[in-house]
């Protein structure tokens, strides 16, 4: 394997593990439930990069017959199947990412507050002291909520 | 045949004898207050007058019904508590049938005066069982004691194991602490002045003998005559070595009452917390001693 | 087999049967007008056939197998009755028997869900039935959970505060339940199976440490139902809300069964001589002593609660608990005249604790009440019912006309030969504390002044008085020929592998002091003729006065004037040991519901945490860490 | 927990799990990859499906069940998207239009997209590329006309149809295997001769459903989610 | 038609294929949809029970997709086990179609999606494919979590949502561990090639991120932080499903993991360890939760402890232990949520509830004695089986648990006949009466019956139990039949 081959292993793993930590720190820190949605798609993209590089031979050349379309003419090939996985992953962040986001939006409706700490008490106190919570009383999506701003008790 | 012969003489003979105590007491007492006491046959004569009364007040079934038991408790007893001479049933009952059998008057009485709805009567009862229960802890170390030491509870046996050697093996010789530590819960269970809370004149006009008149109180004062001869006997056997004959064994019992009767009369009565504390730390505490020094031998 | 049975059923089927079939039809015709007497004839018919498997195991039958056969994910069970599961058999069906005769009568008439009364009565026979005839360590677990259920069933139809104990009695079992459940995992794990055989002869090569948890477990599993000293606090409370006569019932057997349980575990399977050989390294102390010193404990302290009761059920609840401490001294002495004194205990228990019951809920039954401030002189009104409750009352304290005494005296003489001299202190004080209770009982309720509002009330009627005064017959009868009850006691001893205790009909001929209960009794009998004789011919003839007409210190005593003096019955005694009750036990009970409430809080708090991510981070960081350190990095 | 403390704590995890992952991947044979069923199926996929984009005949034909999962989950987020966000209410999108540039340049992209989201999703068993990424392109075409006139309605109408039936075109597809008694997702209509249009059999028209279901309902989802409202401007502070 | 081994395939490939159409029938008649839904999976139901023959005495069916064989292309392994849990679910959604409020179309064709995810996640032998088909139900979920429209679901729906796509990411990493290792992702390939690849650091480290991943819906320790909040917030319909059916899904796949993989003692120990926690926390919390809502939810996570530390039990009597209170669990779990449902708010609120529907009450009173395990109920078999599968595999850590479990079960006493007490209490005057209509009460009683009947057959129902976990706990067995002449 020749040095830059190394090399660029060496940054695609690298590459990897920043993104997976940046991920993590951006969904473990942060207090607003739209940057932990932005961090989870930075800790997917790491994951995704680090399956894709599982897959990587240093003297392979893509996975894509040309013209003479005989397998022997074409030479070694990277192994196609984690290309395969990586794009079904990236589909499935997609429909995560977008679900996440629109239940984003219905928090926001609802507790007008994307603080997490603000949400879980209010949560709480919707489900667990207030029993009134049944099937026919839900509340319309539409209903704006009565505090609107962050009021003491949203306090960690 | 004397099987028969012990089950009559052994109750009058303590009836007897319980008389002679009796008078001793008294008479013990007008020394001590400088008077000369009542002649011999006053305690007979008392009894006599108390059963010979025209009124005889009964308060129900069970006031006459704990007459009965009072001196059927009493009778059994004494048959069950061998005497110089006189075996009885000791071989079918032990010590320790005995100081149950001698609770069945005890709770005869209470019976008997707890029917009489009087509350004075019920109070007695009350202390009298509080007293019970305050002499009888260390009395029962001292039960203990002794039978571990002889190692069997037999009172014939008991009497033949101190007699071997003379007054070197009695009782009150090998366990002289144990011995002491009876003394003194012998005379708690006399119910004498430091520890009479349960007549109490003063307090609860003379408590369970307050509705008692007539052969009601005629045979309390026959209870007396027995209790005070089967305590004596009783403390005698297990310490100073029981009777030989009759003419050791009585000075012996007189003796053992004595003591108890010089004492009484000389305190005045306790209060029933410190009855109490009093028997549950001295006598106790000696008979606890007392218990060790068997148990390491 | 005295009579031949349809096919071959043997007499344990036969009693299962009888069992199955009382508890299903009870539960449905139990309100119907005879339906009291059908739940005695089933009762006394399970009787019978106890009695006729008594004469087979007398005639040497060593056991007698059940048809009844199941094997479930590889573990088959078995179920035989032995002399020792008879023993105990005897007192349930006869208990069952007395309590339905009782609830028969009036007494049944009365009560709002007679049918679920009688429904729990049969049920809890049915239950004690499989209990005693458990072939297997599995087939015990299993017996011991539905016994357990089935009284819990008894103890919750009262409703309010009958719930309430009935909760905290369920949370005990359950607790002495799985740690016994843990107990026959031990032996599964050291002999391969739960059969009693496997688990005798896995023994010799038990470590000590695992000897000492199954003791442990086996002890405190089955003491929680015995109500040994720290796992007490339920019993009480449990057996007095429970309605009439099936607190008869609770009082006189269930409690029994743990005993049978750990005679069984203890006595039966694991051995004296192996438990005598588990010592506390430096000290000496045995295994057994620690278990004594708790029955000791058990004999003392609950007696001196019950004295400072005021509610006459819970007074003789609390006896109950004090006198199991008895039984197991007894046993625990491992003499042949110590562990026949134990189990005479048990019969002789069960005897006058039922009287005792029994009349205490036919007071209840007339007045209305069991508060021993709100009764007294009943004697006149309820003489027949006195005259029960005084025998009980004489049985239970341990004075010698009544067979008390006898079970009494032989634990003593046991421990006294033995040479346990605190012991037998401890059991004479225990005893002399009952004596008090007992005539505080009795003075409260029947003697002194009769309330002005208990002036008509009739005596308890004749199906509630029968029951009791042939209970305190059989209590003096035991009491005049203790051989009758040592014979039935033989059997239970020779199945537990003690020597049998040489006895004859009236008592016990030893060479440190014999007892001949013919003589005592009979010379006692003899001496209050006599007693009524000096009373009838001396002296003029008695006549009656009423009870207004008395004296008291130059007071003339009213009937508007309460005088009765019943109220804190023993001021002196309460005064000295009164600072002692300092309830150490409730308040580490408290302490164990707070932990579980803080823990529970805790983990409350982490679920409700809102950055759970940072929890999964750290618990992946550790994983990888221990992965990385178990798989040896690099390597 | 204090915000600061909880970031410093987090912070000193994230170290020290990047530690352990990095000497973790120093383990790892980089560049040499085991390739245990990457190379046969490298040797093979040609003859097996007529397929010259190897990726693509893994995608279709060797973990064809994958991508029908795959499309399915992005059905169930559409789905459960417009669940969460009802929306039949939400007639009236407000929002500022878009600047002149976007609104002209949306005109004019809007055919080059169709031509190259098609061309992707059609050459996906040839050349890079597949139902996915054209899919992608395709939905983008539809996106840009809404940037660009916020306030115009969007009719989900046609968007569900296509989304549906092509659903249930590359579940059919699948099952026609099962019919035959061969296994599901079995390679129909031969494998063709490599390289030119109609080739590798029922590749091509997997991909083409996947094209338009991926392409509706990426499509149908940003709608839905645009037309909820843009968080940012709903009421009160973020 | 005769069913070939190729229809192992349908439970998935039928709900997918009327998922994709549901919207357009939806848009003529709601009733329609709805009705199709149910067809849908009572056919699911009816193949997969058709299909247990075949599995049951060739031992399972292989079905490899495409036609292409075992390591190259995904194969679908269907043993008794996996069949089992597939009627489970079907039956289950069935049982707890989602009421008249809160049905749409939308909400039918997550219904059927989850039952294709669930049925897929179970039947696959590929690992990414259980991975993708983990997804669907998890997306499912989060869909069917919020369909109460309260703002408590959207948010319990988001927090969940956030915690599985991390967890999902983690899983994702490990399975990119486990190829980059193993070079294959077929479960019988990998676990012939475990022995020298998956070993040491390496696999661990998969392993752990993969439990982490998958223990999400599987309710393990870290991870399960969500369970009280979406069961709490969700239409209890769905929460009955989720509680019941699909987190036992999820122990199923842990459980192939474990036994075809990674059969390291270290392995198991740290699964051991998340159980023990699991049910501790599970028990503990649920003893101090006021609603009967989150005392279910917790009640849950301790059950699902309790299957973890099962299936750490090398060999098959643990996952025979496992199966058995995963089914037992599976019975009694959403039938209490039934009661539940009717039961809402404070449980204090709830005196007297008893007297005005007493059969629930009685149902409440035997469900809750065959939770806690006691005789003859099947609860108190599992447990034992349990128990006993841990005494024999001996270790500190076993005994520690089972001594764990132990206690836990009286407290779970404790909270779960508090609740009797208060029901069986007097209720106070003016109170509306809590009646249960026979509709809202039937499926829990049809579950109580079917614990009635396990108590009864529990000899038979054992032995079969006993052959599925000797089965399926066998990867010799396993590997042999996918992969064509074990290579």
């Amino acid at each position: 394997m020749t040095m830059d081959a190394e090399m660029l292993g060496k940054a695609l793993y690298a590459g990897a593990v920043c993104l997976v930590l940046l991920g993590l720190y951006g969904m473990v820190v942060p207090r607003n439930l739209m940057r932990i949605v932005l961090g989870l798609v930075l800790l997917e993209s790491g994951v995704n990069l680090f399956l894709v590089a599982a897959g990587f031979r240093a003297d392979a050349a893509a996975p894509i017959l040309t013209a003479p379309f005989t397998a022997q003419a074409a030479g070694p090939l990277v192994d196609p199947v984690p290309q395969a996985l990586v794009l079904t992953a990236i589909v499935i962040g997609v429909g995560v990412l977008a679900l996440g986001l629109a239940l984003v939006v219905r928090v926001k409706e609802a507790y007008g507050t994307l603080d997490t700490h603000a949400v879980a008490n209010r949560m709480a106190r919707e489900t667990g002291a207030d029993p009134a919570v049944t099937a026919a009383g839900a509340r319309t999506p539409g209903a704006l909520p009565v505090a609107a701003g962050r009021t003491a008790e949203d306090a960690p | 045949m004397t099987l028969l012969a012990d089950l009559i003489l052994m109750p009058l003979v303590a009836f007897v004898v319980g008389l002679l105590l009796v008078l001793m007491a008294r008479r013990v007492r007008a020394k001590i207050e400088r008077r000369v006491g009542p002649p011999f046959l006053q305690p007979v004569y008392d009894i006599v007058k108390l059963y010979a009364k025209k009124t005889q007040v009964s308060h129900g079934v069970m006031h006459d019904l704990a007459i009965m038991m009072l001196l059927g408790g009493f009778i059994t007893a004494e048959i069950f508590l061998p005497v110089p001479g006189l075996d009885g049933l000791a071989e079918h009952g032990d010590l320790i049938t005995l100081v149950y059998i001698m609770m069945v008057p005890m709770l005869g009485l209470a019976l008997g005066v707890g029917s009489c709805a009087n509350p004075n009567g019920s109070i007695g009862i009350s202390r009298a069982l509080t007293a019970m229960l305050a002499y009888d802890v260390p009395y029962v170390v001292v039960i203990v004691g002794a039978c571990i030491s002889y190692g069997t509870t037999n009172l014939i046996d008991i009497v033949q194991i101190q007699q071997q050697g003379g007054p070197a093996t009695w009782g009150a010789a090998t366990m002289p602490i144990l011995a002491f530590a009876g003394l003194l819960a012998t005379h708690g269970m006399l119910g004498k002045e430091p520890f009479e809370i349960y007549i109490a004149p003063a307090e609860i006009a003379t408590g369970p003998m307050t509705e008692m008149s007539g052969k009601y109180m005629g045979a309390l004062f026959v209870m007396q005559c027995f209790q005070l001869y089967t305590v004596g006997v009783l403390y005698t056997t297990m310490f100073l070595g029981g009777g030989e004959n009759w003419l050791f064994f009585l000075p012996k019992v007189f003796a053992v009452i004595f003591i108890s009767v010089a004492v009484t009369n000389v305190y005045g009565r306790y209060k029933t917390d410190d009855v109490i504390r009093w028997m549950w730390k001295w006598p106790t505490g000696i008979a606890l001693v007392g218990l060790a020094l068997v148990m390491v031998r | 087999m005295p009579f031949a049975l349809p096919f071959d059923m043997t007499s344990l089927d036969l009693l299962m049967a009888i069992a199955a079939a009382a508890t299903v039809l009870l539960y449905l015709f139990g309100t119907a007008r005879l339906g009291g007497y059908l739940a005695t004839l089933l009762h006394g018919a399970a009787l019978a056939v106890t009695v006729a498997m008594g004469l087979d195991l007398a005639a040497g039958a060593g056991a007698i197998p059940s048809s009844l056969r199941l094997t479930v994910l590889g573990q088959q069970l078995a179920w035989t009755l032995d002399g020792l599961g008879w023993f105990f058999l005897l007192l349930t069906t006869g208990a069952a028997f007395f309590s339905s005769w009782y609830m028969a009568g009036e007494w049944g008439r009365v009560q709002q869900r007679a049918r679920i009364q009688h429904g729990t009565l049969a049920l809890n026979v049915l239950t004690m039935v499989l209990l005693l005839s458990a072939g297997d360590l599995l087939g015990l677990f299993i017996g011991w959970e539905f016994v357990s259920w089935a009284a819990f069933a008894m103890m919750i139809q009262a409703g309010g505060p009958a719930t309430q104990a009935a909760y905290r009695y369920m949370l005990y079992a359950l607790a002495g339940a799985m740690a016994l459940f843990a107990a026959i995992l031990v032996v599964h794990g050291a002999a391969g199976g739960f059969g009693f055989d496997q688990m005798r002869a896995a023994l010799p090569d038990m470590s000590t440490g695992m000897l000492w948890t199954l003791f442990a477990l086996f002890a405190g599993g089955f003491g929680v139902k015995m109500a040994l000293v720290p796992t007490h606090l339920w019993q009480a409370p449990a057996y007095s809300y429970t309605p009439g006569a099936s607190s008869a019932f609770l009082n006189a057997v269930s409690a029994r069964m743990g005993l049978f349980a750990l005679i069984l575990s203890l006595v039966k399977l694991i051995g004296f001589d192996t438990l005598a050989g588990l010592r506390i390294p430096m000290t000496g102390i045995e295994s057994t002593d620690i278990l004594a010193w708790v029955a000791a404990i058990t004999m003392v302290v609950p007696t001196y609660i019950a004295l400072m009761q005021t509610d006459a059920r819970m007074l003789l609840t609390w006896h109950g608990i004090g006198q199991g401490g008895y039984m197991l001294l007894g046993i625990l002495v491992a003499t042949p005249l110590g562990v026949a004194g134990g189990l005479l205990h048990v019969f002789n228990y069960a005897t006058y604790q039922m009287a005792l019951i029994l009349a205490v809920f036919a007071v209840i039954h007339r007045t209305g009440t069991a508060d021993l401030d709100e009764l007294g002189g009943l004697i006149t009104r309820m003489p027949l019912t006195y005259v029960a409750l005084l025998m009980g009352i004489i049985g239970l304290a341990g004075l010698p006309p009544m067979n008390g005494f006898v079970s009494k005296w032989m634990i003593y003489k046991a421990l006294i030969v033995t040479q346990q001299p605190l012991l037998s202190i401890a059991a004479f004080v225990g005893t002399l504390g009952t004596i008090l209770s007992v005539y505080k009982l009795i003075h409260n309720i029947f003697l002194g002044q009769l309330r002005v509002e208990h002036r008509e009330i009739r005596e308890a009627p004749w199906s509630m008085t029968l029951p009791m005064l042939v209970l305190a017959g059989i209590g003096f009868v035991t009491g005049f020929a203790p051989g009758l009850a040592l014979s039935i006691v033989d059997q239970a001893q020779a199945a537990m592998g003690v020597a049998l205790l040489p006895h004859h009909l009236g008592g016990v001929v030893l060479a440190t002091g014999s007892l001949n209960m013919l003589w005592v009794v009979g010379v006692l009998v003899g001496a209050i003729g006599v007693g009524a004789l000096i009373f009838y011919v001396l002296g003029n003839r008695r006549f009656e006065t009423h009870q207004y007409d008395n004296y008291a210190g130059g007071h003339f005593l009213s009937a508007d004037i309460r005088y009765h003096f019943s109220h804190e019955f023993y001021p002196g005694l309460a005064r000295v040991i009164g600072p002692w009750y300092r309830g150490w036990v409730v308040r580490m009970e408290h302490g164990l519901g707070v932990l579980a409430e803080v823990s529970g809080d805790l983990w409350h708090g982490v679920f409700r945490a809102a950055y759970t991510p940072l929890y999964v981070l750290i618990v992946a960081v550790l994983g990888l860490f221990w992965a990385g350190g178990a798989g040896g990095f690099g390597s | 927990m204090k915000g600061n403390a909880r970031a410093f704590a987090s912070a000193l995890f994230l170290i020290g799990l990047g530690l352990m992952l990095v000497t973790l991947f120093e383990a790892l044979p980089f560049g040499g990859a085991p390739m245990q069923v990457g190379q046969a199926i490298a040797g093979r996929a040609l003859e097996d499906t007529g397929a010259t984009n190897i990726v693509s005949a893994v995608l279709l034909a060797y973990r064809g069940l994958d991508t029908l999962g795959e499309v399915a989950i992005l059905f169930v987020a559409a789905t459960a998207a417009g669940l969460v966000l009802g929306g039949a209410g939400r007639a009236e999108a407000q929002g500022t239009p878009a600047g002149f540039i976007l609104r002209a340049a949306a005109a004019l992209l809007f055919p080059f997209l169709l031509v190259l989201g098609a061309y992707i999703v059609i050459h996906g068993h040839l050349t890079p590329g597949g139902g996915f990424q054209g899919g992608a392109i395709l939905a983008a075409a539809f996106f840009v006309p809404l940037l660009a006139h916020p306030a115009s309605p969007v009719n989900h109408g046609v968007a569900t149809v296509v989304e549906a039936f092509a659903g249930a075109v590359f579940v059919v597809i699948g099952l026609a295997g099962l019919v035959g008694g061969g296994a599901f997702l079995v390679p129909l209509l031969g494998a063709g001769t490599p390289g030119d249009l109609f080739s590798a059999g029922s590749l091509p028209l997997l991909y083409l459903a996947i094209g338009l279901k991926v392409g509706s309902e990426l499509a149908g989802l940003m709608a839905r989610i645009a037309a909820a409202g843009d968080p940012a401007r709903q009421g009160g502070k973020a | 038609m005769t069913l070939t081994a190729h229809h192992v395939v349908l439970p998935v490939a039928l709900p997918l294929l009327v998922a994709f159409l549901l919207p357009l029938v939806g848009r003529l008649s709601d009733g329609l949809a709805r009705l199709l839904a149910q067809l849908t999976t009572l056919a699911v139901a009816v193949i997969a029970l058709l299909l247990w023959p075949a599995a049951s005495d060739g031992g399972a069916l292989v079905s490899a997709m495409g036609g292409f064989a075992a390591p190259i292309g995904i194969v679908f392994y269907a043993d008794k086990l996996a069949l089992m849990f597939v009627v489970a679910l079907a039956v289950g959604l069935l049982l707890f179609r989602p009421r008249r409020e809160h049905d749409s179309t939308k909400v039918q064709t997550l219904w059927l999606l989850l039952l294709a995810g669930g049925s897929g996640l179970v039947l696959s032998g590929d690992l990414f494919n259980i991975f993708v088909f983990y997804e669907i139900t998890a997306v499912a979920t989060y869909g069917l979590g919020a369909s109460a429209h309260t703002g408590a679901g959207y948010g319990a729906s988001l927090r969940y949502l956030l915690l599985s796509a991390l967890g999902s990411a983690f899983a994702l990493l490990g399975i990119a561990l486990v190829y980059a290792a193993a070079g294959t992702l077929n479960l019988a390939d990998l676990s012939q090639l475990a022995g020298e690849r998956l070993t040491g650091p390496m696999g661990l480290t998969a392993f752990v991120l993969m439990v982490l991943g998958f223990g999400v819906k599987a309710e393990l320790f870290p991870v399960n932080t969500w369970v009280p909040e979406v069961y709490t917030a969700a239409p209890t319909r769905v929460t009955a499903v989720l509680a019941g059916v699909v987190s036992k899904l999820a122990m199923v796949v842990i459980l192939r993991l474990l036994v075809l993989l990674f059969q390291d003692p270290a392995a198991l120990g740290f699964l051991l360890l998340l159980g023990a926690i699991g049910v501790a926390a599970g028990e503990l919390a649920a003893f101090r939760s006021r609603d009967l809502h989150r005392t279910f939810a917790y009640s849950s996570i301790a059950q699902l402890g309790l299957m973890a530390v099962a299936f750490s039990i090398p060999g098959h009597a643990g996952v025979l232990a496992g199966i058995a209170v995963a089914l037992h669990h599976l019975v009694v779990k959403p039938a209490f949520f039934v009661l539940a449902d009717r039961w809402r708010g404070e449980i204090a609120g709830l005196t007297g509830a008893g007297r005005t529907s007493p059969l629930a009450a009685g149902l409440f009173v035997l469900l809750s004695l065959s939770i806690i395990g006691i005789p003859p109920l099947p609860g108190f078999w599992a447990k034992l089986m349990l128990f006993k599968a841990a005494i024999d595999a001996g270790g500190a850590g076993n005994l520690t648990a089972v001594a764990i479990i132990l206690a836990a079960t009286v407290i779970e006493a404790a909270y779960l006949f508090r609740v009797v007490g208060i029901l069986y209490g007097t209720a106070p005057a003016g109170r509306p009466p809590l009646r249960f209509t026979l509709g809202e009460l039937a499926p829990g009683l049809l579950l109580g019956a079917v614990l009635i009947a396990a108590t009864v057959s529990v000899a038979p129902l054992g032995d079969g139990l006993t052959a599925m976990a000797a089965d399926s706990a066998d990867a010799a067995a396993y590997a042999s039949r996918v992969l064509p002449g074990g290579n």
